[in-house]
């Protein structure tokens, strides 16, 4: 995925966020399904904002097996 | 959830009869999980397991058989579906058929490698898992013997049913899940095909936190 | 409350980094400054990251999201009164991690980080300990009626100490540089982390960061009973402290006697629970 | 003190002594048996129960019990890398003879019988035949049949929900079905070790 996509997840997870906090404010109920939402999308958030600001991307390699 | 604090609110109930299936917020919790990790194992790649010849900095890839890999997945499913089994079941006996259930898929996950380790590994946890299920049964039938039900729904919060009945689940738990980790997990876990290896480490886990629960509502 | 996730992250970072400096003064070093932490979060985050191609795709990125994940999902059962037992199931989901974390790289290193972390299972045992001794005393698991019930009978870690030290030992073997981190030993290079580097560090990181937290919060609220937030923080501190004291001056044992020791302490206080729920 | 009890005692008992045998055994073999010797006290522990309710939980029970069993054996065999046999195990002249006749009788003694007890009787019978005589598994064929059986079982259970006046269709319908489906599934244990598949 390019840069353009995680950062489109990046924005549109934040605004979940956002309504999410929204709800909780306004006491909906039931109580756990907002924070049902949060523990699925804060991840996804952290992770794809992480991936947008990092340097470039580049094909897998054989991982470090020594010195 | 039986007006218990034990696990949190209730969330879903099923009803066959006296047998009543239900979804706590905490077993709602350890479903997830386990679906989540069946996705995973139906969708992963497997692994390439790397090793180093010992003394050296020289590095191989394991040949791994794609058939053999075929069957772990079928396996880790199967063990994956006998997990959403026991953490949803309502009923003492289903339960200890779900985990006898997930001891025999557990081994069939690394019956397929051809590693002398991990072979005699899997022997000796599967003559564990065996063992245990009589302690599985015999919780479930000495539950059944005193209080003459094995619905958890109608048992929740009486207290009749007698220590040493939950000592059995327990122990039977244990010798399908726990207790392994130490005699023989550690030496399954080196059989290569990741997604498929970790179920055992999931299913095992996810019927102890359920045991517990169970012990503590009936 | 879910505003208070992101604050929490950076807290639990602030907290790594503080364990990081007491444990260098303790043994003579400068050390690094408290906020090192954060700062390598940062800088993992904006690494070149690829996924190693022995790795087993979807569960290589997938166990990182899930480590956030049960860790957010602990900080909201701790700060809403959940219950305990909730509690318990994501330090043993966080086991499955780091099984998770060590097998999908396909890495040795990472192998041999997985097969310690299954080895030493004993260390989630103890908290199992505490859960049963908390319900023999209190009657509840649920957070917010054992916080209700420490305000009538005055705090657990007076009454119930035992069950307080087990819940300290669980806090310790999950501690960085502690005697019992045998996953994360240097001759394995670090452990099941290995492979795990760049965005997928970060990641973990952030996950830590809120393990820290939710643990010394749930120490803090189980044992002393709920206080206002700074002084709240404050016990968190004095908590952490002493840990660092104990990692700073404890080596970091052998597998066989990391689990046998927390094999034992675990026998201790299971007997110390019957002998509580037969007298009690 | 009622029977029950003495009855658990006496299992207990049961169950200490097969686990000394378990612990004292170093054999991988005989460990297998021991261990399903151990099993079988599990079983025990339920029969004890005597009810309507434990004696249809022994049922899978024992399933579990036989599927560890061979889950057990497989993993032994391919752990020693033993290698099948070559000739036929057991040559024995009245195994050659007898199996016709006796596979008749028991056959027709339980469809006499019907439903679940003889489907048993019956399967015995195959299996006795296929063990001495079956060279060729005929495990599509006998899968079919079985499948059909269970169709026809569900189809029963469905007669006694939504049309309870006929009932007595349904009881012969489960009846018949559950005998053929008893009898195909005893009768691939038979098929197990030899011949190849058509």
């Amino acid at each position: 995925m390019n840069k353009e996509s995680y950062l489109a997840i990046t924005i549109i997870t934040a605004v979940i966020l956002a309504l999410l906090v929204y709800a909780v404010s306004i006491g909906t109920e039931p109580g756990w399904l907002a924070v049902i939402g949060v523990v699925l999308t804060f991840p996804i958030f952290t992770l794809s904002l992480f991936l947008w600001w990092n340097a470039s991307n580049t094909d897998g390699d054989i991982p470090f097996t020594g010195y | 959830m039986f007006n218990l604090p034990i696990e949190g609110e209730e969330l879903f109930v099923l009803e066959f009869g006296d047998i009543v299936n239900y979804f706590s917020l905490y077993t709602t919790t350890l479903f997830l999980f386990a679906t989540a990790f069946i996705i995973i194992a139906i969708i992963a790649r497997p692994e390439r397991q790397t090793d180093i010849v010992f003394g050296t900095d020289a590095v191989y890839i394991k040949d791994v058989n794609q058939e053999n890999l075929r069957f772990q997945r079928f396996m880790a499913i199967a063990c994956g579906l006998a997990t959403l089994g026991a953490v949803s079941s309502g009923d003492l006996f289903n339960f200890s058929l779900f985990t006898a259930l997930i001891g025999i898929t557990n081994i069939g996950i690394v019956a397929g490698v051809n590693n002398r380790y991990v072979l005699n590994a899997a022997y000796n946890y599967g003559i564990v898992a065996m063992v245990a299920t009589t302690f599985l049964f015999g919780g479930a039938a000495t539950a059944l013997g005193t209080c003459g039900t094995l619905s958890i729904w109608e048992l929740a919060g009486l207290g009749m049913v007698p220590l040493a009945a939950k000592m059995f689940l327990v122990l039977g738990v244990m010798g399908e899940g726990m207790a392994p980790f130490y005699i023989a997990k550690a030496e399954i876990t080196r059989a290569p095909g990741a997604p498929y290896v970790l179920m055992i480490h999931v299913s095992s886990l996810l019927i102890f936190l359920r045991v517990i629960e169970i012990i503590l509502t009936v | 409350m879910i505003t208070l996730i992101l604050p929490a992250v950076f807290i639990g970072l602030l907290f790594h980094g503080i364990h990081r400096k007491v444990i260098a003064r303790i043994q003579g070093r400068p050390g690094p400054p408290i906020w090192q932490e954060i700062l390598h979060t940062l800088k993992f985050s904006f690494k070149q990251t690829w996924i190693p191609k022995t790795a087993s795709m979807p569960m290589f990125v997938f166990i990182v999201a899930v480590s956030i994940a049960i860790w957010t999902g602990a900080f909201y059962i701790v700060f809403s009164g959940g219950s305990l037992l909730l509690l318990f199931a994501v330090f043993m989901l966080h086991k499955i991690t780091e099984h998770g974390l060590g097998l999908s790289s396909g890495s040795p290193y990472g192998k041999f980080g997985a097969i310690r972390s299954v080895m030493s299972a004993a260390s989630e045992i103890p908290l199992f300990a505490t859960i049963a001794g908390i319900y023999v005393v209190t009657g509840s698991l649920m957070i917010s009626d054992i916080t209700r019930y420490q305000e009538i009978h005055g705090p657990l870690l007076i009454g119930a100490f035992p069950i307080a030290i087990a819940m300290y030992i669980v806090i310790l073997s999950k501690m960085h540089y502690g005697p019992f981190s045998i996953i994360e030993a240097k001759e394995i290079v670090s452990g099941n982390r290995t492979e795990h580097f760049g965005v997928w560090r970060a990641g973990l990181e952030v996950a830590y960061a809120l393990k820290t937290f939710v643990l010394l919060a749930a120490f803090v609220l189980l044992f002393i009973g709920a206080l206002p937030w700074y002084l709240m923080l404050l016990a968190m501190l004095i908590v952490l402290i002493s840990l660092s004291f104990v990692c700073a001056f404890t080596p970091m044992l052998s597998p066989f006697d990391a689990v046998a020791l927390q094999t034992v302490i675990t026998g201790v206080l299971a007997v110390y629970i019957i002998v509580l729920g037969v007298i009690g | 003190m009622d029977f029950y009890q003495i009855g658990l005692f006496c299992t207990l008992i049961c169950v200490a002594i097969s686990f000394i045998a378990l612990f004292r055994e170093r054999d991988d073999i005989h460990k297998i048996l021991v261990v399903d010797l151990i099993e079988t006290t599990g079983l025990v522990l339920i029969c004890l129960v005597a009810t309507d309710l434990a004696e249809a939980l022994i049922l899978p029970g024992l399933v579990v019990g036989i599927s560890e069993l061979l889950m057990l054996t497989e993993l032994y065999i391919r752990k020693e890398h033993l290698p099948l046999p070559a000739y036929k195990p057991i040559r024995i002249e009245v195994m050659r003879t007898a199996p016709p006749i006796i596979t008749f009788a028991l056959v027709v003694y339980g469809i006499i019988l019907s439903g679940f007890s003889g489907g048993a009787v019956a399967g015995i019978g195959l299996v006795f035949y296929f063990l001495c005589k079956g060279y060729e598994e005929r495990f599509a064929l006998l899968e079919t049949i079985s499948g059909y059986a269970w169709a026809l079982w569900i189809v029963a259970f469905f007669i006694f929900m939504i049309l309870p006046q006929a009932w007595l269709i349904a009881v012969m319908l489960s009846g018949g079905a559950i005998l053929v489906k008893v009898t195909t599934k005893m009768a691939l244990i038979g098929t197990m070790r030899e011949g190849r598949n058509v």
